[in-house]
């Protein structure tokens, strides 16, 4: 099967729109709305085709350490359907919000290379083209946050890309460490040489905390998350909806994983600072979360905190917990972003984000209103939708590993979740209309409720299925955690 | 002196993290950012020097080469700092003309 | 600018700029790669932005032009590619292989797709470099 | 002797670097940072990379000319911050991180190859391919253009979203109804 048409689909297609743009500069929303529906019916394609096998694609016909190879196993395939997922629907829902802004074929382009980086991190076999599609979703998004050349834009931007260059440095110099001790760059291969001969080489040692330190920056776990709440807020929502939905995951939590679970072997004392990293994270996105009041920024800190959940699971170390984990990667991928898109059409009927300016939407938006009730609940946990399993999970994962105090505590977080989403639904939508500063307030174009109502469902379908994506998605990629290491043979066996 | 040399890299590295820590000026931040892109390109280098041995052109006589894999990678990553940095002039910019000032602490304050 | 700055460009630019396809052309037999071949003549073209004027550059390469043969010259590439994939040789069947010919070993036409993809590679970095700065340059700050 | 000359250049570029951090004038630390960039080109030379040498010597002149022509639209005026009792803390932090950091270096930096003998490993495989199968006299842009040449098409891919995303920045209109900025 041609893995690569997920990388060379989008990019062929941005091409053609950058030629475009010469003749009409104001279109390009059905191409890049066909592109995406191509890659996600393809993905979900694979998911049936492709239970728990791997798939191998040599470029140039040359085997893996000397030429560049394409790497599908479970896990990839699980961040592969994430992304197309958001990616299809956030451009279904840009359609009609990018009005607003000027020159739009530029946007497309932008949004068409972010997803080819998107998918070639999440199925690059060579460590140094993982870290090349890297640079093309920063510098992607670095222009994405600034679309709207506001005063506030500007300054998120440059904030992120100063802290964004110096997460890849940290990451290029750890890649440079492993290469000078191993000698080759492909995934598979590092990770036998490693596994073999090299693993407590004082290089190998010192090399972690810089690739550590590189993709705890772009995941934005606490000490480093500075960047977050100023890109959100100014981002359109579109974009703030696949940064936080998927190019926080892709770009922070995929590569922690796929280098420190794979190739460089994961160590106790690394799984318990994943695991407090996750810990302080929720807390303090939760309580920041609590003082904020425009809508987005509430959003997210709120990410902060749920990426916290994700690292948590993955701190826990027993396989409950990665399956825990990954199913919150799914979930929160799921409701924040369609949370984003809730927010940017209260932005757009209303013109603000302040919640103290809105209110009594729920009347006026009633598509709106619907989304942002199925999104909250899965956000807070609540049974039948799918944000409840994956915490649930965790907890369960938690009290089996024995950290009693510590699932204690996470429940205690569940309340803190709780009250900023009872915040946002009640100051915007449940309370009564005191805002006659909005007279004329009408309910949001088509193709944004389409995408709501879309990402609705979706939201409820990942609770009512969960034995099913329990069973076909997260099981496989199980194992990629628990078998570790022994990706290179599998790898380079093929 | 086997692997002592390697340090020079390392503390450009750091010295370029540190002016970026630090200083609150724009432009000073994108020199910062520049040292350290220096510094790490300059590791590569050192990695795949070999002694006594010509530079990778296949000649009829020569045996040993120096390693041509970091040699092929350091020139498309210089290209693409360089061209990340006129992103971030192109942002700094921007952001002078809405501002009236390069020094970060002052923006921040500005947005309250 | 001061005219003398402008006669002696006049007598630069020729030999840099051949200087710079020289290498990109040459690549695979000197030591010369597409992205420093393409950053020469960039370079060069920039000093042309600065001494004569961005627009009396624009008449002469207009920035659309520019970005056009940058985004070409990767189309082409990619074809190159694709047609790799079609198997002209039977047993190669991948996207991007080396389908010519091998060549004499230390001629021109020597070493399948790789001066091909040089001068493509050339191409693309020289005039999207050159781009980039007109934009640079061009941006007049509302004082 | 060789390597005591590498030593000689290395000090003058740190002395140089750390020139370009502290100097108050914009202008001037611009001329200090092309310094370093000059003096890692004759490095570049002894250490034998001859397309890493003509990168960075075009890189270094482009970079120049771009920061003298943004420093010229913006402030020309030195950097205004003198060391206030604010900036004293992120000082000291920045200082006692980058001593831990040192020492944890000094530690690790034993585990890597000594300085003359590179683990080439997959790159041996390459100088044989490249006589037998490519017949390009240039190893480089051999792996660059046929073992890696999907690399490379992502590299150029990766410089045209990077064009796409200065001119999406230095467009004229933003946010049409730009209510609040």
């Amino acid at each position: 099967m041609l893995i690569f048409t997920f990388i060379l689909l989008p990019i062929i297609s941005a091409l053609i729109l950058i030629l475009y743009e010469r003749i009409n500069s104001e279109s390009g929303s059905l191409i890049t709305f066909a592109t995406t529906l191509i890659n996600l019916s393809l993905s979900v394609l694979l998911l049936f085709i492709l239970n728990g096998g791997q798939m191998v694609y040599h470029f140039g016909g040359w085997p893996a350490p000397i030429g560049i190879s394409l790497v599908l196993d479970s896990f990839s395939l699980l961040m592969l359907f994430v992304i197309n997922l958001v990616s299809c629907v956030s451009m279904l829902y840009s359609i009609d919000y990018i009005k607003h802004y000027d020159s739009r074929t530029k946007f497309f382009i932008l949004n068409l290379f972010l997803i080819a980086g998107l998918n070639g991190v999440v199925l690059a076999g060579d460590i140094f083209n993982l870290y090349v599609f890297l640079e093309i979703i920063a510098f992607a998004s670095y222009a994405l946050i600034a679309f709207g050349l506001g005063k506030e834009d500007m300054e998120a931007s440059i904030r992120y890309q100063v802290i964004g260059t110096i997460g890849s440095f940290f990451i290029f110099f750890g890649i440079g460490f492993l290469y000078s001790v191993t000698g080759s760059l492909d995934l598979a291969d590092i990770s036998k040489i490693i596994y073999q001969s090299a693993s407590t080489n004082r290089a190998i040692l010192f090399a972690i905390p810089f690739l550590l330190f590189g993709f705890s920056l772009k995941a934005a776990l606490v000490p480093f998350h500075a960047w977050l709440p100023d890109a959100h807020p100014t981002a359109p929502a579109p974009v703030s909806a696949m940064l936080s939905g998927v190019v926080i995951k892709v770009s922070g939590i995929y590569g922690i994983v796929r280098i420190f679970f794979s190739v460089t072997g994961v160590s106790p004392t690394l799984l318990n600072i994943l695991l407090y990293a996750g810990f302080i994270s929720i807390f303090f996105g939760a309580f920041a979360a609590l003082y904020q009041n425009d809508f987005k920024r509430i959003l997210a800190y709120s990410s902060i905190s749920q990426i916290g959940y994700i690292m948590l699971g993955i701190g826990i170390g027993t396989p409950l917990g990665y399956a825990g984990a990954l199913l919150h990667i799914l979930n929160h991928a799921a409701f924040k972003s369609l949370y984003f898109m809730v927010a940017g059409s209260v932005d757009y009927a209303t013109g603000t984000r302040d919640i103290r300016k809105l209110g009594g939407l729920s009347k006026k938006l009633p598509v709106t209103f619907l989304a942002s009730i199925s999104s909250s609940l899965s956000l807070a946990g609540i049974p039948p939708f799918g944000g409840f399993f994956s915490k649930f999970i965790i907890i369960l994962a938690l009290v089996k590993a024995g950290k009693i105090t510590l699932s204690i505590l996470i429940i205690l977080s569940f309340l803190l979740t709780l009250a900023y989403f009872l915040k946002i639904q009640g100051k915007v939508f449940l309370r009564s209309q005191n805002s006659e500063l909005y007279p004329n307030i009408k309910e949001v174009p088509y193709s944004m409720r389409l995408a709501m109502i879309i990402m609705a469902i979706m939201c409820l379908g990942l609770g009512l299925g969960f034995p099913w994506v329990l069973k076909i998605i997260i099981n496989s990629a199980v194992h990629i955690f628990s078998n570790g290491v022994g990706y290179g043979n599998i790898i380079s066996g093929l | 002196m086997g692997t002592l040399i390697y340090i020079s890299s390392f503390l450009l590295f750091l010295i370029g993290l540190y002016c970026v820590v630090v200083k609150n000026n724009l432009i000073k931040i994108i020199i910062g950012i520049k040292i350290m892109g220096y510094g790490v390109c300059l590791f590569y280098i050192m990695i795949s020097y070999k002694s006594n041995a010509i530079a990778p052109i296949v000649l009829k006589d020569a045996k040993n080469y120096t390693d041509p894999y970091p040699h092929a990678i350091i020139p498309a990553i210089m290209a693409a700092s360089f061209a990340a940095m006129i992103l971030m002039l192109a942002t700094s910019i921007r952001l002078y003309e809405k501002h009236k000032t390069l020094d970060m602490s002052k923006i921040k304050e500005l947005k309250g | 600018m001061p005219r003398v700055i402008k006669i002696l460009t006049n007598y630069v630019i020729g030999p840099i700029i051949t200087f710079g396809v020289y290498i990109f052309i040459f690549g695979h037999l000197l030591p010369g790669e597409g992205f420093d071949g393409g950053m020469i003549v960039a370079s060069i073209l920039i000093l042309c932005i600065i001494v004569y004027g961005k627009d009396e550059m624009e008449k002469r390469i207009s920035v659309n032009t520019a970005v056009l043969i940058s985004v070409l010259s990767a189309i082409i590439f990619i074809i190159i590619g694709f047609v790799g994939m079609a198997g002209l040789r039977m047993e190669h069947k991948y996207f991007l292989d080396n389908f010519l010919p091998q060549g004499s070993f230390s001629h021109l036409f020597s070493g399948g797709i790789v001066p091909i993809l040089n001068i493509l590679v050339g191409f693309s970095v020289a005039f999207g470099f050159y781009a980039i700065f007109a934009y640079l340059s061009e941006y007049k700050t509302e004082e | 002797m060789f390597e005591i000359l590498i030593i000689v250049f290395l000090v003058f570029i740190l002395i140089a670097a750390v020139a370009a951090v502290e100097m108050k004038d914009l202008l001037s630390s611009i001329m200090a940072l092309s310094v370093v960039g000059f003096g890692l080109v004759i490095i570049f030379i002894f250490l034998a990379a001859p397309e890493v040498v003509s990168a960075q010597l075009i890189v270094e002149m482009l970079c120049f000319v771009s920061l003298v022509v943004v420093v010229n639209k913006t402030s020309k005026t030195d950097e205004t911050k003198l060391y206030s009792m604010r900036e004293i803390s992120p000082v000291s932090a920045g200082l006692f991180f980058a001593i831990i950091f040192i020492i944890f270096g000094l530690w690790g930096i034993k585990g890597l190859p000594p300085f003359g003998e590179p683990v080439m490993k997959v790159s041996s495989i390459y100088i044989q391919k490249v006589i037998s199968e490519i017949g390009a006299k240039n190893i480089v842009t051999a792996i660059l253009m046929d073992f890696r040449a999907f690399n490379t098409l992502i590299e150029v891919i990766l410089l045209i979203t990077l064009f796409v995303g200065v001119a999406t920045i230095l467009r004229k209109k933003g946010r049409k109804d730009a209510e609040s900025n």
